[in-house]
């Protein structure tokens, strides 16, 4: 019913490198220290308004990860990420993240084939979510 | 008519004593809140809903606004009501929410489980949905249940007086409220302070301010404040002064005569309203002039 | 060319009486005085425009405090009816507001609201709009000694008071 | 899809079945509706009736038994009564109002500005018009001692209100009937009906059919229920001057009395009444 599609989410693929080789095999970057650069990130440029952006993890692999965020605050979270560096208390060394893909429908995402479950699950949630009241 | 919804009453349970300082604290708030320009302000009592609730009526209600605020009311004309939140953690245990309704002018409930959520959305007779912006929000918020539940009529609140506390409460405040925007797709969105000291109220203009930084159109954001929360007012009110909202205690011509400014008119116990006969059949019954707004 | 557009925010200090006890028999008129105090001395321009600042970078980051604090300035500030006046840009005169609404302290004077009152275009038109309110006040005041009026035509930033209606309505009471 | 089935719920069944939940209940109605002539054509045939006859109080008994004769006799239900009384409602209201126009205009030919006067004229000169102009006088005892004993009655307001239940008193008083109270429109979306006072003479599902009393002459009004909120009030016993004072939301109360005694209301948002608390 409502006109224009009322587009809810914005979906993100990041990959988080430290431009070193031998310290990107060596560290395994889990969800906790994704969750952890990705705060501080918002926090830096944005404040604690910034680190409110309501955001959550689709699915992480080592150095990639799939990240869906609030439509109205896709800017925001896309300028923070992508002009912070962070110290290398983390991971003993400055990592910087990259956008890879950034989408608003979900079956845009480029994954590769051993992703279909989580894939297929986030899209059953959505439809079932997104369909009853506009 | 500038209505807050919000306004802690110290007493956290029946069991707990009132100290008269406490009351003084309140009596400071809502006169800074005077102040600022609210007119009408419910006093809030939040209670457990699994706790033992005194039996008969006289009893439930422990604000006794008449005796304790009658003279404030009086000298600043401010309009008081009572206002009870059940924190619903797991719906077995609460108990029917119709005798205590009638105790009190607005009727909340505060969700802090998954379960409870869901019974507050789906089949609670009550005004206002209210959440601890405090803390973690107690589930991820569906579009399905919250916009069900304000198709209902029943209005969702943001308190913002979680945000001048402190800063780690201000960082869940911003986001608790981001994610209930989005999840009412900012629809019957109602402000209240939540003051518990004078130095937390704040007046309209930087509330609207604040809720617009964090994501709420700007006309529903004036909204809020006026409009939205004197429908939920309207629906408590007329909860207990009338049956079924068709016949309604009360009522006259000028403008406070009507169910929700009439605060000391209607009589609350027998909820009757006893005035001078004014409409008598040999009067002309043509239509008053229409005084200027 | 078009100009710099900017906003002017005229804003009061208030002070809540938290530590002496309000007894519910005061009337409007002592509400009101006991709010509207003279700001201490070191409560000074300089003083405000550090505490903005800070409110800026603690809540809203660098990127908002930098877009903020291109253009903002205290015009002025009289400690004697602790009301203020702030330029800032017009796109972000909401962010200036929500900070002045979140600060609690400015320096280490705690126990204060700082409350924005009216938002402008133009620095004439604030200057006036805060003479009439003061005069607005000052009438109250001495009509408010003796008899017991409306309930909120004298609350001085209810609701309709801010939207420009108003505005005549005062001006044809003063002249 | 379930939109419509309590637009027909409320509008139609209400009109011709006891109880409107009957068909829904044992699903004789089918989603789609479909659209038949619903009752044979009557209405047409009343439509043709009505340009050729025309219809008034004398000879409404003839023109019934003449249908009944030709129509199935056996169709005693609410369908047959409603339709006549509501041809003959309409033919009242029509010929009051054309009647009260007359008589404005005459006095205004005349330059009658008293009501005594220009009663006594219209008497002598038209009696036609007389006959049917509606008299607000004749109305008032419909009120004073029928309508207000009856809901003395039906509340058991006595001297001393201690013992009056004020929640069973809203009960009763959301069932009564209102066929003669004095009513007066406090608020209403509609500014120009604020004020209107008047005893009612037939209290129909969407309005209030009320005679006022005028400064010239007495008019028949039909104020709409949809968006405006009445009061009335109960005076406690005739000599003492305190009564108890009530209003009815008109949203709300949109069925006929005989059908609000077994509707249970259920409660819903109030977001249409926002003209009742801001003045």
């Amino acid at each position: 019913m409502g006109g224009k599609t009322f587009k809810e989410w914005q979906y993100f693929k990041l990959s988080i490198t430290s431009f070193d080789e031998d310290i990107d095999n060596v560290h395994v970057i889990d969800q906790m220290t994704w969750r952890q650069w990705l705060n501080n990130a918002l926090k830096r440029s944005y404040g604690i308004f910034g680190e409110g952006v309501e955001y959550s993890f689709l699915h992480v692999e080592d150095k990639l990860a799939y990240i869906r965020v609030n439509h109205a605050d896709k800017d925001t979270f896309s300028s923070s990420i992508s002009t912070y560096i962070s110290t290398d208390e983390l991971v003993g060394s400055p990592l910087t993240v990259t956008i890879l893909q950034e989408c608003s429908s979900l079956n845009l995402l480029d994954i590769t084939d051993h992703d279909r479950i989580w894939l297929k699950r986030a899209v059953s949630e959505e439809e079932e979510e997104y369909c009853k009241c506009t | 008519m500038l209505v807050d919804l919000n306004v802690p009453w110290p007493q956290n349970s029946y069991a707990d004593k009132v100290t008269s300082q406490a009351i003084n604290n309140l009596t400071k708030t809502l006169t800074t809140m005077h102040i600022l320009g609210y007119t009408h302000i419910a006093i809030n009592f939040t209670v457990n809903h699994s706790e033992k609730f005194p039996k008969d009526i006289k009893m439930l209600n422990p604000i006794h606004i008449k005796e304790r605020f009658g003279v404030l009311m009086a000298n600043t004309g401010l309009k008081l009501y009572s206002r009870i939140t059940l924190i619903i953690d797991d719906p077995s245990k609460g108990q029917s929410l119709s005798k205590i309704s009638q105790a009190f002018d607005i009727v909340a409930a505060l969700p802090i489980s998954e379960k409870g959520l869901t019974l507050s959305t789906t089949n609670l007779d009550i005004d206002l949905l209210t959440f601890q912006y405090g803390s973690r929000l107690p589930t991820f918020l569906k579009h399905k249940s919250i916009c069900s539940c304000v198709n209902r009529g029943v209005k969702l609140e943001i308190v913002y007086g979680y945000a001048l506390r402190d800063v780690q409460a201000r960082r869940q405040f911003v986001s608790n409220v981001r994610s209930v925007i989005r999840s009412s797709r900012s629809r019957g969105i109602v402000i209240g302070s939540g003051a518990t000291s004078p130095l937390e109220c704040r007046n309209i203009l930087g509330v609207t301010s604040l809720i617009k930084n964090l994501g709420l159109p700007s006309d529903k954001c004036s909204k809020a404040m006026g409009e939205l929360a004197s429908l939920v007012l309207l629906n408590g009110r007329l909860r207990n002064k009338s049956h079924k909202q068709t016949i309604v205690a009360g009522g006259g011509d000028e403008g406070e005569d009507d169910v929700v400014n009439d605060v000391q008119g209607i009589d609350d116990i027998q909820t009757i309203k006893v005035v001078k006969r004014t409409m008598d059949p040999a009067q002309l019954g043509h239509a008053s002039k229409r005084h200027k707004p | 060319m078009v100009r710099l557009k900017s906003r002017y925010i005229l804003f009061e200090i208030l002070f809540p009486p938290t530590n002496s006890n309000v007894e519910e028999t005061m009337s409007k008129v002592d509400l009101l005085l006991s709010h509207h105090r003279a700001s201490p001395a070191d409560v000074s321009i300089k003083s405000i425009v550090q505490e903005i600042r800070r409110s800026l970078s603690l809540n809203l980051g660098d990127y908002g405090s930098a877009k903020c604090s291109s253009l903002l300035q205290v015009k002025y500030f009289s400690n004697r009816t602790s009301t203020g006046i702030i330029r800032c840009h017009r796109e972000d005169c909401d962010l200036v507001i929500m900070t002045l609404m979140l600060m609690s302290k400015i320096g280490d004077v705690g126990e204060l609201i700082v409350n924005p009152v009216k938002v402008s275009g133009t620095i004439k038109k604030i200057e006036q709009f805060a003479m009439r309110r003061n005069s607005k006040i000052l009438n109250l005041i001495k009509s408010g000694q003796s008899s017991r009026f409306g309930d909120n035509d004298f609350a001085v930033n209810d609701l309709r008071n801010i939207d420009n209606t108003n505005e005549n309505e005062i001006e044809n009471e003063n002249d | 899809m379930d939109r419509t089935q309590t637009f027909v719920k409320e509008y139609l069944f209400t009109k011709c079945l006891e109880d409107a939940e009957k068909p829904i209940d044992e699903n004789r109605f089918q989603d789609t509706l479909l659209l038949l002539p619903t009752d044979g054509g009557l209405t047409s045939r009343l439509q043709r009736q009505r340009k050729k006859s025309k219809l008034n109080l004398g000879n409404l008994q003839k023109t019934s038994q003449s249908e009944a004769t030709n129509e199935e006799p056996e169709r005693r239900n609410y369908q047959r009564i409603n339709k006549n009384s509501k041809v003959a409602l309409r033919e009242y209201i029509n010929s009051c109002k054309k009647s009260t126009e007359k008589c404005l205009k005459l006095a205004h030919e005349n330059k009658i500005s008293e009501k005594a006067n220009l009663l006594h004229y219209i008497e002598e000169k038209h009696p036609t018009i007389y006959e049917s102009l509606p008299q607000y006088d004749s109305f008032v005892p419909m009120y004073k001692e029928l309508w207000v004993n009856y809901i003395r009655e039906l509340l058991n307001i006595t001297k001393n209100l201690k013992a009056f239940n004020g929640s069973s008193a809203l009960l009763k008083l959301s069932m009564a009937d209102y066929n003669g109270a004095l009513l007066r429109v406090t608020n209403s979306k509609n500014k120009t009906l604020v004020g209107i006072q008047g005893i009612v003479v037939w209290d129909s599902q969407k309005l209030f059919i009320m005679i006022v009393k005028g400064h010239l002459v007495d008019q028949i009004k039909c104020i709409p229920k949809k968006g405006t909120v009445f009061q009335f009030e109960i005076p406690i016993s005739d000599d003492c001057d305190s009564a108890l004072r009530y209003s009815i939301l008109g949203d709300r109360f949109k069925y006929r009395s005989v059908d609000r005694a077994g509707r249970k209301f259920k409660s819903r948002r109030c977001d249409d009444m926002l003209y009742y608390i801001q003045n």
